[in-house]
């Protein structure tokens, strides 16, 4: 029988699997792979009242949330990692600017075995960080919990199961058997916890190639919506193998959102003033692209998963 | 010989790990102390990233992200979040380094909300693995700027745990990590007392007094008896330090 | 600095990290992988009162108990998987031949999840698997609790931490960053619970071609006790990209393992009787060698870590 | 034209797998069963196997175990147990097949232990991954060799749970999974009644009877108003079958 193709536009993808109101995870690469391209889509397409939840969303939450997007966040970090504090953040906790939004405070450990829970079927997973902090104050997603057999105190981490989770990887098939390398942060949790997984791919490549390992493929072809062919879709952050991190776009981001008009003239230029991430690129210019292109190689061993 | 204070810190850090030790290493000035320790007197310590990573040396070029690809290239391992998390709560992570926004006499820090929770006059970036590392490794370091108004009797929100109120708070809210060991700043490094776990100073940087330390702290502040400047950065140490970060981006 | 080697003899690595006692988590690869050159180790060097674990263990847990080595079994499969039950396993059990034992039954997602657990630092995992059966009741190490946010019940399967974990994998270095692929059942959770693992390799590389692949890499270097190069050392099990499997090995073990004498006679053939796993693959003979090595490479495509 | 009884089997099986149904396999049998289903009516179903591994296709030389290497090569996914069992626990798996040593009036199988558990008569295998099947698979349905003795009112020990005694007993207990749907004998094809849950006969496979399945079953056998002969395998069928175990190892 034949594949079936599940590519899609970034617009249409986002536009289909992206309600208003959804759960989304995004970012779940920590600082590496962030899906900027799918971010600034949703942005363009004006989605309101999304849940996002990610680890540290270096950057990418902080723009959704001063475009108006997002009611809630569900993570251990926001703000622009070698910057500092996130401004839109600071603007919709402190005075509700755009929007006022809710937050659910983790640290990295209990995202991720939130996720982990998820991703198990499992209600939550008990561990013992961050007992005796403000976490279990702030996040009421959190219980205080008794160890049965020892009569420990410990916190359970109840299951999080995005709606979609939006992951961008180096190469994928048109199925979204999908190969992603170098940190994954929360990645595997995340798609497998989520309903439903939009996978962004530098490559669109042939179902063999995928297959070759099948190991290394990420989430079942069950969990894919869509697969998006998105070159360089993860820009500003890096990609292994592929680009480098542009510093300096993060540095210049975090002085440019300091004011909300500072923000939207940012937001104007890059997100709103593009029709699609090809506008995004070409704002930044063939010559950056060319600086943070990966130049040298290092290719791993094959494996033999030869069986006669 | 001239070094600025972020030299100097790192250089207290670096002192504070032990050969052999896992690291949770961070980025910033702990990754430049994780460098230096290893080319002098830890070199067979490890250090682990929160994205992942376990590595033996720093990446070449110090990265500013810890998932930036040289710092992924040529790690020992390269896992999940989840899995590094995990070897911290086998309690097999002997020491993190941790910054804050604020800190207390008990070493506990704030990342994450300035004044009530509910209202805050400033919403902070968060914890990161900040709160994982202050609860589950085996000690920790605490580095940051010191500033009397972030140096405060009771922090408004714990966000990573120091010593709580003191004493044993720590055995009883059930955490298993030993807490701060160290707080470096750019003015001194404080230890905790054994007993009562209240931040001392241990020694302030050259240039420094007991009296312009405490001029920058916001509780009536504990002295050591032996209190002594801090030992200056070697030639070497700092030769080391400039070559992990020779534009001087963390440390100038 | 120079990298510190772990590499040992078979017969070193069992008699310095098996002892008496000691938890021993064999054959996480389910029917694939099997440390059975390990196994053949401890039982010529007769070590006693194992805790075996692992999920169905495919013959080698017969042969250990049948040779007396084990106190008690974690498991959710005991026998044979092409011929049906375990003869010494029942023997063990119904009758205290050799030794009576003691059985602690799993299934397979409560077994992966205890050792989830305890690769954690968890207490345990909640699930909603076997409620209503008798292993709530057979085996006293679950407890029966309630979830505290819906009051339905759960079972918490509480962490499982082998002293030691051997794991069978195609490549290691000799400090033991090693690569496994193909079926991988709950070979990772069992390496990172266990308080240290013995590598047996079929292939020692340098260091570079191992870490060429981080994100392939088994466990953590802290985690590896000692690397052992043994070719073959999974047989009668499979190894992907290196050899199938010997079924008729599988049978004609059923076969004669029926009695004690049956056993006992195929024991100082096969174990016994042989000094080391190089007399074990004589017996075995070059023509099954051949017959099982694969011969047709199927390789997976490199992955470019490239940062520059 | 003549088949075996497990040929016949299989190809009852078959008929239960849904077309884009999410299935647990297994082997022997269940895999011939898939293997017909995907040719037949449910060309886009998906196996599982619970060493890790989803295929859209059963391995061209029908493997041995599930982790020979041919199930691997050529797999959609081949991940960790847990992976695949957490999909059972999503609930995202529509049926899966399992065998048993013993069953009984409400489907019910022990692959555990005969007689009481401190002191069996027979230890037998373990569940396996059959427990988990039976606990949370949306409807599974049980393929086993139909003899008195193995046919019992009442099992000694509940591996993989059926409907327990009858009626709502899943729900009572807080298992989410339906529970078993069909069961597939030697003689017969067995469902459960919709309210009590107990097992009926609903055919009798050519060349058995009510009365000859009656004989062969523990406990008194409840049978359908509109009992008949099981289908008889078509030529493209066994065929099928034949290919799929050209040297008879699992259907001779």
């Amino acid at each position: 029988m034949r594949a079936v193709s599940k590519l899609a536009s970034m617009t249409d993808a986002i536009a289909r699997f992206v309600p208003d109101g959804a759960s989304v995870c995004l970012g779940a690469g920590l600082e590496a792979v962030i899906p900027f391209a799918a971010g600034h889509e949703i942005i363009r397409q004006g989605k309101r009242d999304l849940t996002l939840i990610g680890p540290i969303s270096d950057m990418l939450f902080d723009q959704l949330i001063g475009a108006g997007c997002c009611r809630k966040v569900v993570a251990a970090w926001v703000g622009n990692v070698i910057a500092g504090l996130g401004h839109n953040y600071r603007r919709a906790v402190e005075r509700g600017v755009p929007r006022p939004i809710e937050v659910e405070d983790h640290s990295n450990f209990t995202l991720s075995l939130g996720l982990l829970a998820g991703s198990l079927g499992a209600p939550y997973i008990p561990t013992r960080s961050l007992l005796g902090t403000g976490l279990l104050e702030s996040n009421r997603s959190f219980k205080l919990g008794t160890n049965p057999w020892t009569g420990e105190p410990e916190v359970l981490v109840p299951g999080i199961t995005p709606d979609v989770a939006i992951v961008h990887v180096q190469r994928s098939d048109v199925e979204g058997h999908c190969h992603l390398w170098g940190t994954l942060g929360v990645t595997r949790e995340a798609g497998l916890a989520a309903r439903g997984v939009i996978v962004v791919a530098e490559e669109i490549r042939r179902r063999e190639q995928l297959l070759a390992d099948p190991n290394l493929v990420l989430v079942p072809p069950v969990k894919v919506l869509a697969v998006v062919h998105e070159p360089w879709g993860a820009l500003p952050s890096p990609c292994q193998g592929f680009y480098g991190r542009d510093h300096e776009f993060f540095m210049r981001y975090h002085e440019e959102s300091r004011s909300p008009e500072g923000f939207r003239a940012w937001l104007e230029k890059w997100v709103l003033g593009v029709p699609d991430w090809k506008g995004f690129l070409e704002l930044l210019g063939t010559e950056t692209l060319e600086r943070l292109r990966v130049k040298q190689p290092q290719l791993s061993e094959p494996l033999d998963y030869g069986a006669r | 010989m001239t070094y600025t204070d972020r030299e100097l810190m790192v250089i207290a850090a670096a002192r504070e790990i032990r050969d052999g030790e896992l690291v949770f290493v961070g980025m910033r000035l702990p990754l430049l102390a994780f460098a230096l320790a290893k080319r002098t007197h830890a070199p067979r310590a490890l250090g682990l990233f929160e994205n992942g990573i376990v590595r033996e040396q720093p990446a070449p070029d110090t990265p500013f992200t810890m998932s930036d690809p040289p710092n992924i290239a040529g790690a020992l391992w390269s896992t999940s979040t989840g899995n590094i998390m995990a070897l911290l709560q086998q309690g097999l992570v002997e020491m993190g380094f941790i910054g804050g926004a604020e800190v207390d006499r008990y070493g506990n820090l704030n990342t994450s909300y300035i004044g009530d929770w509910k209202h805050p006059t400033v919403k902070l970036p968060g914890s990161g693995g900040g709160a994982d590392i202050a609860s589950l490794a085996k000690r920790f370091v605490i580095i940051m700027p010191q500033e009397k108004h972030r140096f405060r009797e009771r922090v408004d929100y714990i966000t990573s745990p120091g010593h709580g109120d003191g004493g044993d708070w720590r055995r009883k809210v059930g955490l298993r990590g030993g807490g701060p060991s160290a707080l470096i700043t750019t003015l001194g490094v404080f230890r905790f007392h054994p007993e009562t776990k209240e931040a001392y100073l241990a020694s302030f940087h050259p240039g420094q007094s007991v009296e312009s330390v405490r001029a920058q702290t916001g509780w009536d502040l504990k002295v050591a008896l032996d209190v002594a400047p801090t030992p200056e950065p070697s030639a070497p140490e700092l030769e080391i330090v400039r070559a992990s970060d020779p534009e001087g981006f963390w440390t100038r």
